[in-house]
């Protein structure tokens, strides 16, 4: 009997239906992969079971009983904990109070702090995470936090542990690490329902696989069946060819060099890097690289603390993001929703936002060329949007960040910085993404571009290089691209370059 | 907004007819100019996602120093103008410095503008009140020209009201239409509302304003800044000097608004002038739309909101509950901001089930 | 018809004063008091309502301010209103622009304080007493120091002693004896109730003194003429070597254990406002009552053929606001006078008269 | 802060002897007593994120209602003082209520809270002052006991100050150690502070506030929801109960506030009662490390922020310069906020070059 049924639940938000009578069921000690497209409607459902939304129609059933999840502390109740896909900590509060927010040991109201501590460790040892727990949040990466989250939904010793992209700000060390601890649940018991856009995981955990589309189960396949070629199906809908759009391009003059760039935090080491128009470089790493460090630098995000920057032969001060803009460097940010847009205004708008002051004359509104620009950038990217005027915030992850890169075709780059830029958006939006690159660089632009998922910094770049603890520990030619070489000088197994 | 202002109007008129007397029209229409000017001002940061707690203080301490340099300097008026409008303006340039440059919070830092502009203010009077604004009256006061409005004088005597003929003094010119004896024969239907230069500042200043937030591309950055700050830069705003250009835009209105006030009430007081008006140029703001998160915010709906606000304070005058006037104008705030809310609840709803009822058919 | 409400309070707080509570509009005889507006000492609210009354009430033909501001905003908020012709003012003490205003003959005339002699004699007969000297006080324990009744034919004159004394050049006063000792230095403090040009006066009053009397005195104005920044600086005095103090309470009822604490301590006298029922010793100053019936009489002669009547005050919290209105309406309603203002009351007036005439 | 705090005294002390007199002490201690209750409850609201405006309006509503009901009903004090206070709580439930259930902001809420409240206490004395309680006096001013200060005498008579030898007045007790002819022979070292019971309720409500804030869980969640609501809430915080209780707190002790300042000062007068003071409270808590951007806040920060601006107050009083009292109140806010601001930064840049340093040895 399965621990867990959902049937045929339904919910609407303002401008779309998100879940049109899904179903979904979980045997105790099974793991469950739920794969879609962008906005097909998964976080949705796991927020459902969490409590964090209530189902407009449908019935949750656990043990055959049906229960009402009205919120956090229900679900909590039934032993059902959610590791969110966006972090959502305290970063005033120490690693142990996050772990344990909400469920803190307590004698009356009082803290057990010792306590706290003491099981704040063993948890953080089970994820592999080698901190104090007294250790403040402030002072960890993204990619530790994202394992700070997953502790915390292991402290809760949940029945039904769902994991929503936990692996997408992790690296290939601490994914594997993250894979022996659901094995081991899954042993103990537990059921595992686990969220990814990174298929090539899913057969390392999964049992069975949910495919979800446009809010409607799509079907399901059993252990045996899981096959790349046969989820990518269910997700979209059809086959798709060649994955890795890459053609080799010709590299032409260098547009962009560093030379002995300091990059503040981190050791401050000289950076060294050079990019060559029509030139697509990878840049790989492990959690906590400095990758995201680099590229803010360059766009003059971050002050740089020595070192020179040339774009197309002339030097550039990079004091803020406009000097970048001014001299054609471009940043698509790690975290689109903070640094790539202004959620709350029209995707028009925001396509528009960096060349309005060039196509202004007097400093007036230039209404003409925001709408031309917009409708061609929309129909361009294929950004599906029922027009220029709709709210980016109600658009879901791959057409958000198909309009970032909008923002800056519409005032052609010659250097861009991708950070990240497929992270949690699926693979139908990702392979267009890929094509859009091949294209820029075929036009000439030179980008570089940052990622942690293995696949594709292999299979789009025509050279990588790969950081290691805020330095460039080496480079490598396409042909010398392979996971073992990466991983090589990514853990700083070897210093010397490679080249 | 607008319907809560008619309404206000409405009903005050309709109780007590003399809220429509034209000298009563002009005196609202000329004190909503003047506290429109420093709610437009004030809009402009709280669209930033700032705000400006010291107004109040900056009238005082501009309302003083003009009365300073005029007197005890013998500046000529325009130059003292020039000179207490510029210092304001360099006073938000400071503002915006310390909140953009060093990170500090703009409630912190016009926390403290509050009270250092009030102390200053106090210092440079010398513990006395301000004067001498008298020469400048016709800033104020001159009547540049009158528009006619209708059925003023019907509800003034009382054909509309709830209430009995309120018979007219003898030589009150205009309400009645004479025969050629002289002799009255009927109301006009029309009375003639006098008009002073305040509403043509306001007009102008709300119009550039209106233009500079709308039209431009300024206010368009303006408005991307006050709601995602950092994707603003990451797009290649100057988000900083953005930021301190609203404050100066802020506090040089504020100057204006000092200079007006001053001129207009006759005598600064350095330790109660002005006290509050922050507040109340927020809360203009507020009921005009502004989103104190930032982002959002109409020039005529601050221009409304001060309107509510002065009509308002004008009708508890009129109704004699001067001692519960605080308590109405916050009620009123209170139940136009709520009000606002469940409207938008209620659009919201509305609207989802229209598009559910739309994807239902689309799907059958 | 709140917005007079200077009832005094049931809880037996402030707001005495033999005032009655008044129904506006009130009536007897020609003439009637339609309002009592108080504006909480904002010169902004002053103004306001001085405008809000001209709209309110079309027939108004006579206005009243009672504290310093009052007038010149009335004046501006008529002349604006085009009714210098329709409405005749009144006011209370002495601001520049009030007496330009009667020079002008747009305001019918003031009635004026003397807030030089506040200071100058508080400081003397407090010198005196720390010193441990006698002093005449009379039976009452009041001194008065008569008001005066500026009209168009003294404005200018009085205008110009009241510069004088601005640019601290005024004389002295006669003293009441000549045979003071002064000797030992001592220190002294004078509190009023809030900042205003006429405690200015006062203030240059007590400056006056200093040297005659070789005393330091300490002077404040309240900024915001709360009770609370009177307590601060009554209390801080305690612990200071002040010998004597002359204050002007805001808020007497509720003042009573502050002042009497201070009256342990050191010799303290009540000016402006008296707080009759604490140890004070004795009480210098405008009986405000008193000068309020002489506010009353000018507005008799302002409009002689009678009509309404806005009276404009600051703080109805205070004391001489409230014995100043009631004043004026006492007189407008030709009411006696209470008895206990009556008390060295007459000579005052009287001699008040005859110094204006 | 603290030693910001030092810095004020001794510089006061040193060059205004008087201000360490025993009983100026007390007063200081009394009156940072007082608004150190205020500060403590709106330190929990910013604490939230939040903010409350409306603190001296409630202080002043509170007043008027304690002596109303003590006056006018008969009210015995004990009950007198639960009722005024039971229904600040309550405002502070119904401010809870709009914010969280509304969704409306806090500023704006408070805003119309210090609109409202102010004009219900103006209405509730119905334009005159409110007294009657001296009665309680005791409450405040009863001398509980004192504590000996070392060297107070010392500075006092102007040893240790750059001034003269002050001649002390002779019936001024306890400065001199006396022989037993009565003779003076030489300075006590030490002298007596008294103590008033204001101290006793702060140290209390610190105290419970303290151990409230950081052994609790309440504490915790309350940090947590400050800083990121939304992970509170998915974690399973029950954010809104949580931002009710502490508006409920803040006003509560604003109550408490209330009802202790009224008996202080003995007289409220509705319209001027508690003005600014949310201002004072607010400066305070930011002084004390609290963050408007919630999440974080010390209580024993609180309570020496508001010893600072009282002692400043106090300083400023010796100094004689009570007209740039306000200029110097907020000047040195703003002074702490930059000092704070740059401390922070310099203490980072410092930890970064180390561990630069660090790295550079290791990979060395
Ligand atoms: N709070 C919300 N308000 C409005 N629309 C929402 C909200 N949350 C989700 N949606 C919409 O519901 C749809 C489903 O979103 P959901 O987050 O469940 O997708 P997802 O499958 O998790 O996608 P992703 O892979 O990008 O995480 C999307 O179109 C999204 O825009
Ligand atoms: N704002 C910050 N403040 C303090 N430390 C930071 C900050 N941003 C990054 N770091 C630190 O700098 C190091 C490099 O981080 P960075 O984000 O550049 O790595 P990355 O390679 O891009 O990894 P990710 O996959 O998480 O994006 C990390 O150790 C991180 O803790
Ligand atoms: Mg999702
Ligand atoms: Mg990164």
């Amino acid at each position: 009997m399965p621990l867990l049924e959902v049937c045929n639940v339904s919910k609407r938000f303002p401008g779309v239906k998100a879940l049109k009578g899904v179903s979904l069921s979980i045997a105790a000690g099974q793991s469950v992969a739920v794969i879609g497209e962008n906005g097909a409607g998964k976080s949705t459902l796991m927020k459902i079971l969490a409590g964090i939304q209530t189902p407009d129609e449908g019935e949750i059933k656990l043990d055959g009983r049906p229960v009402e999840i009205r919120n956090v502390r229900d679900a909590e109740k039934f032993g059902i904990a959610l590791i969110h896909q966006e972090l959502n900590l305290c970063d005033n509060l120490d690693v142990a109070a996050n772990i344990f927010l909400g469920k803190e040991p307590r004698t009356f109201g009082f803290l057990r702090r010792r306590e706290m501590e003491r099981r704040a460790s063993e948890v953080l040892r089970q994820v592999g995470l080698d901190i104090p727990p007294t250790a403040s949040l402030a002072s960890l990466s993204i990619g530790h936090r994202q394992l700070v989250e997953i502790a915390k939904a292991l402290a809760s010793d949940a029945q039904v542990l769902i994991m929503d992209e936990p692996t997408s700000s992790l690296s290939t060390g601490e994914v594997e690490n993250l894979f022996r601890v659901i094995r081991t649940l899954r042993d103990r018991g537990v059921s595992v329902v686990y969220i990814s856009h990174r298929l090539s995981e899913i057969h390392h955990v999964a049992d069975r696989v949910v495919a979800l589309r446009d809010g409607c189960n799509s079907g399901e396949l059993e252990k045996d069946q899981i096959t790349h070629e046969q989820m990518v199906r269910l997700m979209v809908g059809r086959d798709l060819d060649q994955f890795f759009p890459h053609s080799p391009h010709e590299a032409g003059e260098v547009v962009l060099s560093a030379r002995g760039v300091r990059v503040r935090g981190n050791g401050a080491y000289p950076i060294d890097l050079q990019l060559k128009a029509g030139e697509i470089v990878g840049l790989a790493g492990l959690v906590g690289a400095g990758r995201t460090e680099l590229l803010e630098t360059l766009f003059g995000v971050r002050r740089t603390l020595g070192g020179s920057v040339e774009v197309a032969g002339q030097a550039v001060r990079l004091q803020s993001p406009r000097d970048a803009i001014a001299a054609g460097l471009f940043l698509v940010p790690e975290d689109r929703k903070q640094d790539g847009l202004v959620i709350e205004m029209t995707v028009g708008e925001n396509i528009t936002l960096p060349g309005l002051m060039r196509a202004s004359t007097a400093g007036m509104l230039p209404t003409r060329w925001e709408k031309t620009t917009a409708d061609e950038m929309i129909q361009k990217l294929r950004i599906k949007t029922p027009g220029p005027g709709q709210i980016i915030q109600f658009l879901s992850g791959g057409n958000q960040q198909k309009a970032v890169i909008a923002k800056w075709l519409a005032i052609g780059p010659k250097v861009l910085l991708l950070d990240e830029p497929t992270r949690g958006i699926d693979i139908g939006a990702k392979h267009e993404i890929y094509e859009m690159m091949e294209q820029l660089a075929h036009q000439g632009v030179a980008i570089l571009f940052a990622s942690s998922e293995m696949e594709e910094v292999i299979g789009m770049s025509d050279r990588m290089l790969v950081m290691h603890e805020g330095r460039i520990a080496g480079e490598l030619r396409r042909d010398q691209l392979s996971e073992e070489a990466i991983m090589r000088l990514a853990t700083g197994a070897t210093t010397a370059a490679t080249t | 907004m607008l319907i809560l202002l008619i309404v206000i109007c409405v009903v005050t008129a309709v109780f007590r007819p003399r809220f429509v007397e034209p000298g009563n029209l002009a005196n609202i229409i000329r004190w909503t100019s003047l506290y429109g000017v420093m709610g437009i001002g004030v809009a402009f940061v709280i669209i930033t996602g700032g705000i400006d707690l010291s107004i109040g203080s900056m009238l005082a301490l501009v309302g003083c120093l003009f009365g300073v340099t005029m007197a005890q300097y013998n500046l000529p008026p325009a130059a003292a103008i020039c000179l207490v409008i510029a210092m304001s303006t360099l006073l938000g340039l400071v503002y915006g410095l310390l909140i953009t440059k060093l990170k500090l919070q703009p409630f912190v830092v016009t926390l403290c503008g509050l009270l250092i502009l009030r102390g200053l203010a106090r210092a440079t009077a010398g513990g006395s009140s301000v004067g001498g604004f008298s020469k400048l009256g016709y800033l104020i006061n001159y009547e540049w020209g009158s528009v006619p409005v209708p059925f003023l004088p019907w509800i003034n005597e009382g054909y509309w009201s709830f209430h009995k003929w309120i018979p007219s003094r003898g030589d009150q010119p205009g309400h009645f239409a004479l025969n050629d004896a002289g002799e009255r024969i009927g109301l006009d239907w029309y009375d003639w509302v006098p008009l002073h230069p305040p509403i043509i500042y306001l007009a102008v200043i709300a119009v550039v304003a209106a233009i500079l937030l709308n039209w431009t591309v300024f206010g368009r950055h303006l408005k991307a800044l006050g709601k995602n700050e950092q994707a603003a830069r990451y797009s290649g705003v100057r988000t900083d000097t953005m930021v301190i250009i609203s404050y100066m835009i802020c506090t040089c209105l504020a100057g204006v608004a000092g200079v007006l006030f001053s001129i207009d009430i006759g005598s600064v007081m350095p330790s109660t002038f002005g006290n509050f008006y922050e507040l109340y140029a927020i809360a203009a703001a507020v009921l005009g739309g502004c989103s104190l998160r930032g982002g959002e915010g109409s020039i005529i709906g601050v221009v409304i909101g001060t309107a509510i606000l002065r009509v308002l304070q004008n009708s508890i005058e009129m109704w004699s509950i001067q001692e519960l006037e605080f308590a109405v104008v916050g009620g009123v705030i209170l139940i136009g901001v709520i009000a606002d809310e469940i409207a938008r609840r209620i659009i919201a709803a509305r609207r989802a089930r229209q598009e559910a009822a739309l994807l239902e058919k689309q799907t059958a | 018809a709140i917005g007079c409400s200077s009832e005094s309070n049931p809880s037996g707080t402030s707001g005495g004063g033999g005032t009655a509570k008044y129904d506006f509009p009130v009536t007897h005889g020609k003439y009637t008091v339609v309002a009592l507006r108080s504006d909480s000492g904002n010169h902004d609210r002053a103004k306001q309502n001085a405008e809000a009354a001209i709209s309110k009430y079309p027939n108004l033909n006579c206005m009243v301010g009672l504290y310093a501001y009052n007038p010149p905003t009335i004046l501006r908020a008529v002349e604006n209103a085009g009714k210098l012709d329709d409405i005749k003012i009144v006011g209370f003490d002495e601001d520049i622009e009030t007496l330009k205003g009667i020079e002008e003959g747009k305001i019918f005339g003031t009635v004026v304080q003397q807030p030089f002699l506040f200071g100058f004699k508080s400081v003397e007969y407090l010198s005196a007493l720390v010193r441990g000297e006698e002093v005449d006080v009379p039976e009452s324990k009041i001194i008065y120091i008569p008001h005066r009744v500026i009209r168009p034919d003294n404005a200018a004159q009085f205008k110009a002693d009241i510069e004088q004394m601005m640019a601290g050049k005024a004389p002295a006063p006669k003293l009441e004896r000549d045979d003071y000792d002064t000797k030992e230095p001592v220190s002294l403090a004078f509190l009023t109730n809030t900042v205003d040009p006429f405690w200015d006066l006062a203030e240059q009053g007590v400056r006056c003194a200093e040297p005659i009397f070789n005393a330091s005195c300490d002077v404040y104005h309240p900024p915001t003429a709360s009770a609370e920044e009177q307590k601060r600086f009554i209390e801080r005095k305690l612990n200071d070597d002040c010998q004597g103090l002359a204050l002007s309470p805001i808020d007497k009822e509720n003042q009573q254990t502050l002042i009497n604490r201070a009256c342990e301590k050191m010799k303290v006298i009540c000016h402006d406002s008296d707080a009759p029922e604490t140890n004070r010793l004795f009480y210098i100053g405008t009986g405000n009552y008193l000068a309020g019936r002489a506010v009353g009489k000018l507005v008799k002669e302002a409009i002689p053929d009678g009509g309404e009547v806005a009276i404009f005050v600051g703080k109805l919290e205070q004391l001489n606001a409230q014995e100043r209105s009631s004043g004026v309406i006492d007189e407008l309603l030709d009411r006696p006078i209470p008895p206990e203002y009556a008390i060295g009351g007459d000579a005052a007036a009287e001699a008040a008269e005859s110094k204006s005439e």
